[in-house]
C-alpha cells in the first residue's frame, strides 16, 4: 500500500468537489481514476500532490500523513505528477524543463552555485546526462535544444511525463496524458505507462480514452460527484450499470 | 559685442534646478542668470573679458548635481554659483571643498556654509538667502511684541521646511515661546484640513506656515474654510505674488518676514537697495511677463558677487576667495552682505522686512 | 474645537481626499478591465486635464460648461492618440513591457506639459465658491461635494456599461483572451483604443473637478496616479465599487492618522493598512482570488 | 557561467581597466562610478524580475537602507566604514526577509502595489525620523572608505573600486544563473504551480532571491554614500525604484547584462540629454518609448538579434 | 462554400503549411485527420485569419478572406472552437455564451438570443447549473462544453472545431459527436472538423483529409478514407480496438 486516503474532502464555496473519499492505492500498480467530466478527478490530484489543501480528511503516503504538506516536500517525498493543462516551462529548452525534474533530487545551494563550487558543476554535469536519459527514454532526444512550445501538443504531454520521471517518483500521477493523441499515438502511450511501471513506480492515471484505460489498468476507480460510484477490475466497470449510466454511456 | 571677444572668457558654472521638483525656483535662477550675462557683457565685460556663464540642471536631485558640478569643473569654471536646493548644495561642497574651488550657493541651509563638526566656516563655501535662524528670530521677535506665547508650527517636508521647523523649536525658549502643536505637509498634499483641526483644538495664539511650496496656500485656504483666525506668520518662503494670487483673500493679512525685492516700490529713495532692486525687477517683469520672486534674486546676488570678485582680483581663485570672505557693504538683493572669515552668509537681521498681504498684493508690515 | 467634531472633520476631510483617488483609480480599471493593462500615464491624464480646464477657463475666459466638455474632449483624444502611437505598435506586448511603455508616455506627457503650461503651479478657481459648509461642527469645501458628485455618477455609469452592455463584456473578454475574443467576431484593437478614449475622458473629469482643490503642475500627475492605484489594487483591480471603497478608506486613514498620529506619517500609515489589507486577502478588498490567480505576470 | 559569459566578462574587465586610460576626464570617470553603482542593483533587480519573474517597485529602499546605515554609523556615530557597510548588508537582508515574506505571496500589479507601497514607507521613515536619519536635510560630511590601505578619495581609485565590486556581483549572478538554483528561479517566472510539484521551494526560494537582491542594493547604496559623501532621502523615493525597473526592462530582463546595459544607458542618456535643457524630458521619455516599441526584448534583445545576424553572414 | 487554395503559412521561419488545398461544399461535414503536429489546427487557423497565410487563395461564399481580420471573417459566418477551449476564465458561463453572439447583437435580438441561450442549455444541461459561476474553475470537460456553446451562439453557416472531444468523458464525446450531425441535419450547419479520434470524425463526416507534416497526402470520401489500409494502420489503431471489445 504506497498511497491511502481516508475521508479526503475538498470545497469550493458552497460546491462540494470531493466528498469522504476513501481508496487505497497499491505499489506497483496502475490505478485509473474515471468519472465524468467535473467528477472531482483533477481536484483527487491536486489534493494528493499538495497544490490544494484539503477541507478535510487525511492522505498517507508509504504509511506517513501527508496532508498538510506543501507540495514541494510531497514532491520530494516521491509523488510526481503532470497536469491536464500542460504546464511546461516554456522560457526554458526542453532538456532544462527535464532538468527541473532532477531538483529535489541534487543539493546544491544558494552559496556553492554563487560561488560556482567543483561540487555544483560536478552536479550539473550529472544533472544534464540524466536528464538527457529521461528525455531519451521518451522518445523526445533528438529535440533537447528547442523551446518546448515549438513541439506539438502530443509531444508536450510526453515532456510533461520526461520532467515528471526525473524527479525519480514512487509514485506518478497522470492527468489525462491521452488527451490530444491520435489513436496510434496513445498506444505508444500505454507501452511507454507500461514500461514506466516496469521500472518499479505507482502510477495513479486519470484518463478518458477507455482503450487506454481498459488495456493498461491493473484497478480502475470511478468518481461521480466527488464520490466513489464503483471500483474494481477494469472488466467489471464496464459492466456495472452505474459506470454505464454515469460515464461511459451505452452504444 | 563690441571688441570684448579679444580677451578669453571669464568662465563661471551655474547649478539650477530648473526641470523637476524645484523647478520653480531653479527657473528664475536660471532667468536672472542669463539676465546677468548679458547685461555684464553689454558693459563690456568684466576688466575685458567677456562674461560665459555655463548653466546645468540639477533636476533637484543630489546626484545628479555632482555629475553636473564635475562635468563644470572639467570645464574649467572659475566658480560656481548654485544648487538652488540645501540637499543638492550639500551633495556638492564636498567636492568644491576638494577641488578648492568657491560655491555661491543659492540654498539656505546653515550646514551648508558651516562645518558642525568643526564649527567652522567651510572654507569655499559661501551662500546668499538669508539665514533661515535670522527669520526665525524676526517672527518670534514681533511675536514677543504682540505678546504671543503659546504658538503652532506646521512646516512642509522638503529640506527648507525642515530647516525652519529645526530652528523653530531651536529658538523659540529663547523668546519665552512654547511651541505646542507641530503639523508637516508633503509636497502634493492636496488637503490640510487634518492638520489645522489638530491645531484649531490647540491653545495656540499664532500659526507659523514654514514653506516654500505651493501646498502652502492650501494652509491659508482651509484655514480659512476651518474659521481659524488666530494670526499666520509665513516664511520667507512666501515671497512669490504667485502663491499670495492662489490664496486669494486668504492671504490678505498674513505677516512674513522677507528680503526686499517684493516691496521695491515701497522703499524709500534713499535705501541702498533700491535702485538694484528697482532694476532687476523692472528687467524681470518686463522680460518674462510675471512677478519677480525672491529666489531669483539669490542667483543675481550670487553672480553679482562672483563678478566682483573677478573683477578685483582677476581669474585668481585664492584672491577671489579673499575678496568675498572680507567683502563688506555688498548691495544685494537679499540685503547687504557682509562677509567675514567666521560668517560666509553675510547678512544679518536687519536684511529682512516684515510684510504683509493687502489687497492681493505685498506691502511693508506697520502696526 | 471638541475631539468629535474634531474626528468628524477628519473623516469628512477623508472622504474627501479619498473621493480624489476613488475616481482616479476608476480610470486605472477601465484600461485594466479591456486590456489588462496597468496605465501608469493615468495620473498624467489627470494633470493634463486640470491644466487644459485652466487653458480654457482661465486662459481663455470660457465658461465652465464649455471649458468642462471641450477639456474632456481633448483628453479623450489624447488617450486615442496615446493608444495608436505608444500601446498598438507594440508587437508582442508582456505586462512588463506595457508597464515601461505606459511609464515612458507619462515622462513624455510631463516633458509636453512642461513645455506648454510651463514650470509654475496653476490655479482653477472652485466652482462654487470656497467658503466652507458647516456640518455637525466641522467644515465642508463645497469643491468636495462635487468631486464626491461626479464620481458617484461616473462609477455608476461605468459600472452598469461594464455590467450591463455588451459593447463592456466584450472589453473584458479582450483582456482575458484576445484571440479568444476575436473569434468572437470583437473588434479586439478598437476596444483597446475605445477603452484608453473612456480611461482619458475619466481621467480628464477627474483632473478637471480636483484642480480647484490640489493646484497643478506638469509635475503632478505621478503622485495622484500612484495614489489611484494604490485605491484601485486595494479594492480589487477591476472593481469599480472597491475602487470607492478603497479610495475612501485610504483617504480617511490617511486623514485620520495626520489628526490623530502625525501628519508626517499619514501616507505611511495609509500605505500600511494597504499592504496589511493585502497580505490577509492578496487579491484586494473585493478582488476575486479565483480570477486573479488566472492573470499571469 | 557559460563560455560565452567568461569571453564577455574577460572582454569586458579589459575594457574596463583601459578606459581611465583613454578618458581622463573625471565628469566621465564620475558618471561611470554610478554607472556602476546603478549596475550592481539593476543586476540583483534583475535576479528578482527577470528570472523570478517577481516585480519590485520599491528597490530604492534597499539602496536607501545600505546608504543610510552607511551614513548614520560612520558620519554620526563614528563606525568603521566596513563595519557600517556589513550592517547596511545584514539590516537589508533582514528587512528584505521580514518584508519578503508576506509580500512574495502576492502576485502580479499587487505584488508592484505592495512593494511600492514599502519603498515609500521607507522614504517618508528616511524623512520622519529627523533625529537620526537628518529627516529632509539629509546627512552631510560622510568619511570616505578605505582599503588595504588605500583611501579611496579620488575618482579613479573609487571607479576601479566600484566596478572591482560590480565584476564581482556580476560573476556571482552569473554562476547562480547557470546553476540549479537559476534554473529553478526560471521555472517560477513560467509557472509558480509547475514548478512546486516538482519539489522546487518556491516560497523560500523567492524569498531568498529578494534577499539577494537587497543585498546587492544594499551594497550599491554603501558605495554611493562614500562617494558622494552626502544623503538625503530624495535620492531614494518612488522615482528612483521605478527608474531601477526601466533598466532591468530597457536592457533586456532575460539577462543579468541587460540589466547593467539599461543601468549605463539610463544613467548616461540623461548627461547627453543635458544640452537640451527643458526639451530633455521630452526626449528621454521618447527615447524610451521608442525602444520598447522596437525593442521589446530590451537592448540586449537588438543586440543578440544583430550578433546572430553577424554570425550567419560569416 | 469554402475554397482555400495552395496556402503557405509560417510560424517565423518554421513552414507549417505547404500548399494545402481544401474545399468544403454547403451542408457538408469534412473530416481533417492527422498525427500530432501535422498541422491540424495551423490550418483551421489559417482560414479563420489567427495565424494569416503567407501565400495562397481563400474564397468563402464567393468572398476573397485571405488577410482579413478575424473578427470580420467571423462576421462573415465562420466560427472556430480553438484547440485548448479558451474560454473567458474570469467570466461567468453566461456572459461567455452572451459573448458567442457578439456580432449579432442588438436590442431587436435580445429574445432570440434567449432562447438561443436556452438551445445551448439543452445540449449541455451541466452548463445551465454553472451559469453564474465562474467559467475558469469549471471542469475540463465543462469547459469544452461552453466552447462548443459559446461558439453556437454566433449561429455560423460554417463551423470549424478543433478536436471538439478532447478531455471529455465518453460519453459525453458520444453525445457532442451526435449533436455535430445533428447541427448538420437540423440547422444545416456546414462543419470542418478536426479530431484525434479519427474513427468517430469519419463516421460523422462525408469526406475527409489526411494532413502529414504540413501537406495534404490524402482526399477521399469517409467510407473510402475508413477502409483505406494505410490509414486504418496509421490512425485507427484497427488491432487493439479489437483486444477490448
Ligand atoms: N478552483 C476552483 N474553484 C471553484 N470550483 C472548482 C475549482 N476547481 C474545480 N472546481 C469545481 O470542482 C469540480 C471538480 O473539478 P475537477 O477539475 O476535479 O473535475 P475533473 O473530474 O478533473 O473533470 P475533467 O474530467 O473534466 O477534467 C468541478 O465542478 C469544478 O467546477
Ligand atoms: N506558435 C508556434 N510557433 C512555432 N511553431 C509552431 C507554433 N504552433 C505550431 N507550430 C508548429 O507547426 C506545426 C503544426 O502544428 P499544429 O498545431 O497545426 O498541429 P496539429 O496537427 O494541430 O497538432 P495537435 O494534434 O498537437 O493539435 C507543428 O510542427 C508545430 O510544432
Ligand atoms: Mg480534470
Ligand atoms: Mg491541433
Amino acid at each position: 500500500m504506497i498511497l491511502h486516503t481516508s475521508k479526503i474532502k475538498k470545497t469550493f464555496g458552497g460546491l462540494v468537489a470531493v466528498s469522504d473519499l476513501d481508496f487505497t492505492v497499491r505499489e506497483c500498480q496502475i490505478k485509473a481514476i474515471i468519472g465524468p467530466n467535473g467528477a472531482g478527478k483533477t481536484t483527487v490530484f491536486n489534493l494528493i500532490s499538495g497544490i490544494l489543501p484539503p477541507t478535510g480528511g487525511e492522505i498517507q503516503f508509504q504509511g506517513k500523513s501527508i496532508t498538510r504538506l506543501k507540495s514541494y516536500r510531497i514532491s520530494s517525498l516521491g509523488i510526481s505528477r503532470t497536469f491536464q493543462n500542460v504546464q511546461l516551462f516554456s522560457n526554458m529548452s526542453v532538456i532544462e524543463n527535464v532538468m527541473i525534474g532532477r531538483h529535489p533530487r541534487t543539493s546544491s545551494g544558494i552559496m556553492s552555485s554563487i560561488l560556482s563550487l567543483p561540487k555544483k558543476r560536478k552536479e550539473e554535469k550529472e544533472v544534464r546526462k540524466r536528464a538527457m536519459e529521461y528525455l531519451e527514454f521518451v522518445g523526445l532526444g533528438d529535440r533537447f535544444d528547442e523551446s518546448p512550445e515549438n513541439l506539438p501538443f502530443g509531444k508536450q504531454r510526453l515532456l510533461e511525463i520526461a520532467r515528471a520521471m526525473a524527479t525519480e517518483p514512487r509514485l506518478l500521477l497522470l492527468d489525462e496524458p491521452a488527451s490530444g493523441l491520435n489513436t496510434k499515438e496513445t498506444q505508444n502511450l500505454s507501452r511507454l505507462i507500461t514500461e514506466i511501471r516496469g521500472r518499479g513506480i505507482t502510477i495513479l492515471l486519470v484518463e478518458h480514452d477507455m482503450e487506454l484505460v481498459m488495456g493498461i489498468s491493473d484497478e480502475i476507480m470511478v468518481l461521480n460527484s466527488g464520490q466513489k460510484i464503483a471500483e474494481g477490475l477494469p472488466r467489471e466497470i464496464q459492466e456495472n450499470d452505474e459506470v454505464i449510466k454515469a460515464y461511459l454511456g451505452e452504444d | 559685442a563690441k571688441k570684448v571677444d579679444l580677451k578669453e572668457p571669464y568662465k563661471i558654472g551655474c547649478l539650477f534646478a530648473f526641470t523637476g521638483p524645484a523647478s520653480w525656483l531653479g527657473e528664475p535662477e536660471r532667468r536672472t542668470a542669463v539676465w546677468i550675462e548679458d547685461k555684464v557683457n553689454k558693459a563690456g565685460g568684466i576688466n575685458g573679458h567677456p562674461l560665459k556663464l555655463l548653466i546645468e540642471d540639477t533636476k533637484g536631485d543630489p546626484t545628479a548635481a555632482v555629475l553636473a558640478a564635475k562635468k563644470l569643473l572639467k570645464e574649467g569654471v572659475l566658480a560656481i554659483v548654485g544648487p538652488s536646493t540645501s540637499g543638492e548644495s550639500m551633495a556638492v561642497v564636498p567636492i568644491m571643498e576638494e577641488a578648492e574651488q568657491i560655491l555661491v550657493s543659492c540654498a539656505a541651509a546653515e550646514a551648508i556654509v558651516h562645518d558642525p563638526k568643526t564649527d567652522k566656516e567651510r572654507k569655499w563655501i559661501f551662500k546668499t538667502p538669508q539665514k533661515d535662524s535670522h527669520v526665525v528670530q524676526k517672527i518670534y521677535g514681533h511675536m514677543k511684541k504682540s505678546g504671543i506665547a503659546k504658538v503652532a508650527i506646521i512646516t512642509d517636508t522638503t529640506g527648507f521646511g525642515a530647516q525652519g521647523r529645526e530652528q523653530l523649536k531651536k529658538y523659540a525658549p529663547e523668546f519665552g515661546i512654547a511651541v505646542i502643536s507641530d503639523e508637516t505637509y508633503g509636497p502634493k498634499d492636496t488637503d490640510l484640513t487634518p492638520q489645522l483641526t489638530k491645531i484649531k483644538g490647540t491653545e495656540a495664539q499664532a500659526i507659523v506656515n514654514w514653506s516654500i511650496l505651493p501646498a502652502q496656500t492650501t494652509v491659508m485656504k482651509n484655514r480659512i474654510q476651518l474659521g481659524i483666525t488666530i494670526p499666520l506668520y509665513q516664511s520667507h518662503g512666501f515671497g512669490n505674488t504667485k502663491y499670495a494670487a492662489a490664496a486669494g483673500e486668504a492671504a490678505e493679512g498674513v505677516i512674513f518676514p522677507c528680503g526686499r525685492v517684493l516691496v521695491a516700490e515701497f522703499l524709500d529713495k534713499k535705501h541702498p537697495q533700491k535702485k538694484l532692486l528697482v532694476e532687476y525687477k523692472k528687467a524681470y517683469e518686463s522680460q518674462h511677463k510675471e512677478d519677480v520672486s525672491t529666489f531669483g534674486g539669490h542667483a543675481l546676488d550670487a553672480l553679482n558677487l562672483v563678478v566682483a570678485a573677478l573683477k578685483a582680483s582677476g581669474p585668481d581663485k585664492n584672491k577671489m576667495r579673499s575678496f568675498i570672505e572680507n567683502k563688506k557693504g555688498f548691495v544685494g538683493t537679499g540685503g547687504i552682505f557682509n562677509f567675514s572669515p567666521t560668517d560666509h552668509t553675510g547678512l544679518g537681521l536687519d536684511s529682512l522686512e516684515m510684510l504683509t498681504v493687502k489687497k492681493g498684493k505685498f506691502d511693508l508690515y506697520k502696526k | 474645537m471638541p475631539l468629535y467634531s474634531q474626528i468628524i472633520q477628519y473623516v469628512l476631510s477623508g472622504i474627501t481626499i479619498g473621493s480624489v483617488y476613488a475616481i482616479i483609480a476608476l480610470g486605472f480599471n477601465i484600461i485594466y478591465n479591456s486590456t489588462s493593462i496597468i496605465n501608469f500615464a493615468q495620473g498624467e491624464f489627470v494633470m493634463l486635464g486640470g491644466l487644459t480646464m485652466i487653458f480654457f477657463t482661465v486662459m481663455l475666459k470660457f465658461p465652465l460648461v464649455i471649458g468642462f466638455p471641450l477639456t474632456v474632449l481633448v483628453l479623450t483624444l489624447i488617450g486615442i492618440i496615446m493608444e495608436r502611437f505608444a500601446i498598438s505598435p507594440i508587437k508582442k506586448p508582456t505586462v512588463v513591457t506595457l508597464i515601461i511603455v505606459t511609464i515612458a508616455v507619462s515622462i513624455l506627457f510631463k516633458g509636453i506639459a512642461m513645455l506648454v503650461w510651463g514650470k509654475d503651479t496653476h490655479f482653477l478657481p472652485p466652482f462654487s465658491g470656497e467658503k466652507g459648509i458647516a456640518f455637525m461642527g466641522a467644515s465642508l469645501n463645497p469643491q468636495y461635494i462635487w468631486v464626491v458628485g461626479i464620481t458617484v455618477v461616473v462609477v455608476v455609469l461605468l459600472s452598469v456599461f461594464f455590467k450591463y452592455t455588451i459593447i463592456g463584456k466584450a472589453m473584458t473578454a479582450c483582456a482575458v483572451n484576445r484571440t479568444a475574443a476575436s473569434l468572437m467576431g470583437i473588434n479586439v484593437k478598437r476596444m483597446v483604443l475605445l477603452s484608453f478614449a473612456l480611461s482619458a475622458a475619466i481621467g480628464g473629469i477627474a483632473g478637471i473637478i480636483i484642480t480647484p482643490i490640489t493646484l497643478m503642475s506638469y509635475d503632478n500627475g505621478a503622485i495622484l496616479g500612484l495614489k489611484g492605484f494604490g485605491a484601485a489594487v486595494l479594492g480589487g483591480l477591476g472593481n469599480f465599487y472597491g475602487a470607492i471603497f478603497a479610495g475612501l478608506l485610504l483617504g480617511v486613514m490617511e486623514s485620520l492618522g495626520a489628526g490623530l498620529v502625525h501628519s508626517g506619517y499619514k501616507d505611511a500609515i495609509a500605505l500600511l493598512v494597504l499592504l496589511l489589507v493585502l497580505f490577509i486577502k492578496p487579491s484586494g478588498i473585493f478582488g476575486v482570488t479565483e480570477a486573479s490567480g488566472f492573470k499571469k505576470f | 557561467m557559460d563560455k560565452k559569459d567568461s569571453l564577455t566578462l574577460l572582454i569586458l574587465t579589459v575594457c574596463l581597466v583601459i578606459f581611465p586610460f583613454i578618458v581622463t576626464n573625471t565628469y566621465y570617470i564620475s558618471t561611470m562610478v554610478f554607472v556602476g553603482i546603478n549596475g550592481i542593483i539593476a543586476i540583483g533587480l534583475s535576479l528578482l524580475m527577470g528570472y523570478a519573474g517577481q516585480i519590485s517597485i520599491g528597490h530604492a529602499a534597499f539602496f536607501g537602507l545600505g546608504a543610510y546605515t552607511s551614513a548614520v554609523l560612520t558620519a554620526k556615530l563614528g563606525f568603521h566604514p566596513w563595519g557600517a557597510f556589513f550592517l547596511g548588508i545584514l539590516l537589508s537582508s533582514c528587512i528584505a526577509l521580514i518584508i519578503g515574506i508576506p509580500s512574495l505571496k502576492l502576485k502580479g500589479h499587487y505584488l508592484a502595489m505592495a512593494t511600492l507601497g514599502f519603498g515609500e514607507i521607507t522614504y517618508i521613515v528616511f524623512n520622519e525620523l529627523t533625529d537620526i536619519t537628518g529627516g529632509p536635510s539629509g546627512i552631510g560630511d560622510i568619511p570616505k572608505i578605505s582599503l588595504a590601505g588605500y583611501t579611496m578619495n579620488t575618482d579613479i581609485k573609487y571607479y576601479f573600486f566600484v566596478w572591482a565590486f560590480l565584476l564581482l556581483i556580476l560573476t556571482f549572478s552569473l554562476n547562480l544563473i547557470h546553476s540549479r538554483i537559476g534554473r529553478a528561479l526560471r521555472s517560477i517566472h513560467d509557472s509558480e504551480v509547475a514548478a512546486n510539484a516538482m519539489g522546487i521551494n518556491t516560497g523560500k526560494l523567492k524569498i531568498q532571491v529578494f534577499m539577494i537582491s537587497a543585498v546587492f542594493g544594499s551594497v550599491a547604496g554603501s558605495l554611493y554614500t562614500h562617494y558622494v559623501t552626502f544623503v538625503s532621502p530624495s535620492s531614494f523615493g518612488l522615482f528612483f525604484s521605478i527608474l531601477l525597473v526601466m533598466m532591468v526592462v530597457i536592457g533586456g530582463m532575460h539577462s543579468v547584462w541587460g540589466a547593467l546595459i539599461g543601468a549605463a544607458l539610463l544613467t548616461i542618456l540623461p548627461e547627453f540629454l543635458r544640452a537640451l535643457k527643458d526639451f530633455e524630458i521630452f526626449v528621454y521619455g521618447s527615447v524610451l518609448l521608442l525602444i520598447m516599441i522596437f525593442l521589446p526584448r530590451g537592448l540586449i534583445g537588438g543586440l543578440e538579434y544583430l550578433f546572430n545576424r553577424l554570425i550567419k553572414k560569416v | 462554400m469554402l475554397r482555400i487554395k495552395n496556402i503557405n503559412t509560417y510560424y517565423g521561419k518554421v513552414h507549417a503549411l505547404k500548399n494545402v488545398s481544401i474545399h468544403v461544399n454547403v451542408g457538408e461535414i469534412v473530416a481533417l485527420i492527422g498525427a500530432n503536429g501535422a498541422g491540424k489546427t495551423t490550418v483551421l487557423n489559417s482560414i479563420s485569419g489567427i495565424t494569416p497565410p503567407r501565400e495562397g487563395e481563400a474564397i468563402f461564399g464567393g468572398v476573397n478572406i485571405l488577410g482579413l481580420p478575424t473578427d470580420q471573417i467571423v462576421k462573415m459566418g465562420i466560427s472556430q472552437i480553438p484547440e485548448g477551449r479558451q474560454i473567458f476564465a474570469p467570466l461567468t458561463v453566461s456572459t461567455n455564451l452572451e459573448l458567442g453572439a457578439y456580432h449579432r447583437y442588438s436590442r431587436k435580438n435580445k429574445p432570440f438570443l434567449k432562447k438561443d441561450i436556452e438551445e445551448v442549455f439543452s445540449f449541455f444541461p451541466i452548463l445551465r447549473e454553472r451559469m453564474n459561476q465562474i467559467a475558469g474553475t469549471l471542469s475540463g470537460g465543462e469547459q469544452q462544453m461552453l466552447a462548443i456553446g459559446r461558439a453556437l451562439m454566433s449561429k455560423p453557416s460554417l463551423l470549424l472545431l478543433d478536436e471538439p472531444s478532447m478531455g471529455l468523458a465518453p460519453m459525453i464525446s458520444k453525445d457532442i459527436f451526435r449533436m455535430i450531425s445533428r447541427l448538420k441535419d437540423e440547422l444545416k450547419t456546414t462543419i470542418l472538423i478536426v479530431e484525434q479520434n479519427a474513427k468517430a470524425a469519419l463516421q460523422l463526416a462525408d469526406r475527409g483529409y489526411v494532413i502529414e507534416t504540413g501537406k495534404i497526402i490524402m482526399e477521399e470520401s469517409s467510407k473510402g478514407l475508413l477502409n483505406n489500409k494505410e490509414v486504418q494502420r496509421a490512425y485507427l489503431g484497427k488491432e487493439k480496438k479489437e483486444i477490448w471489445e
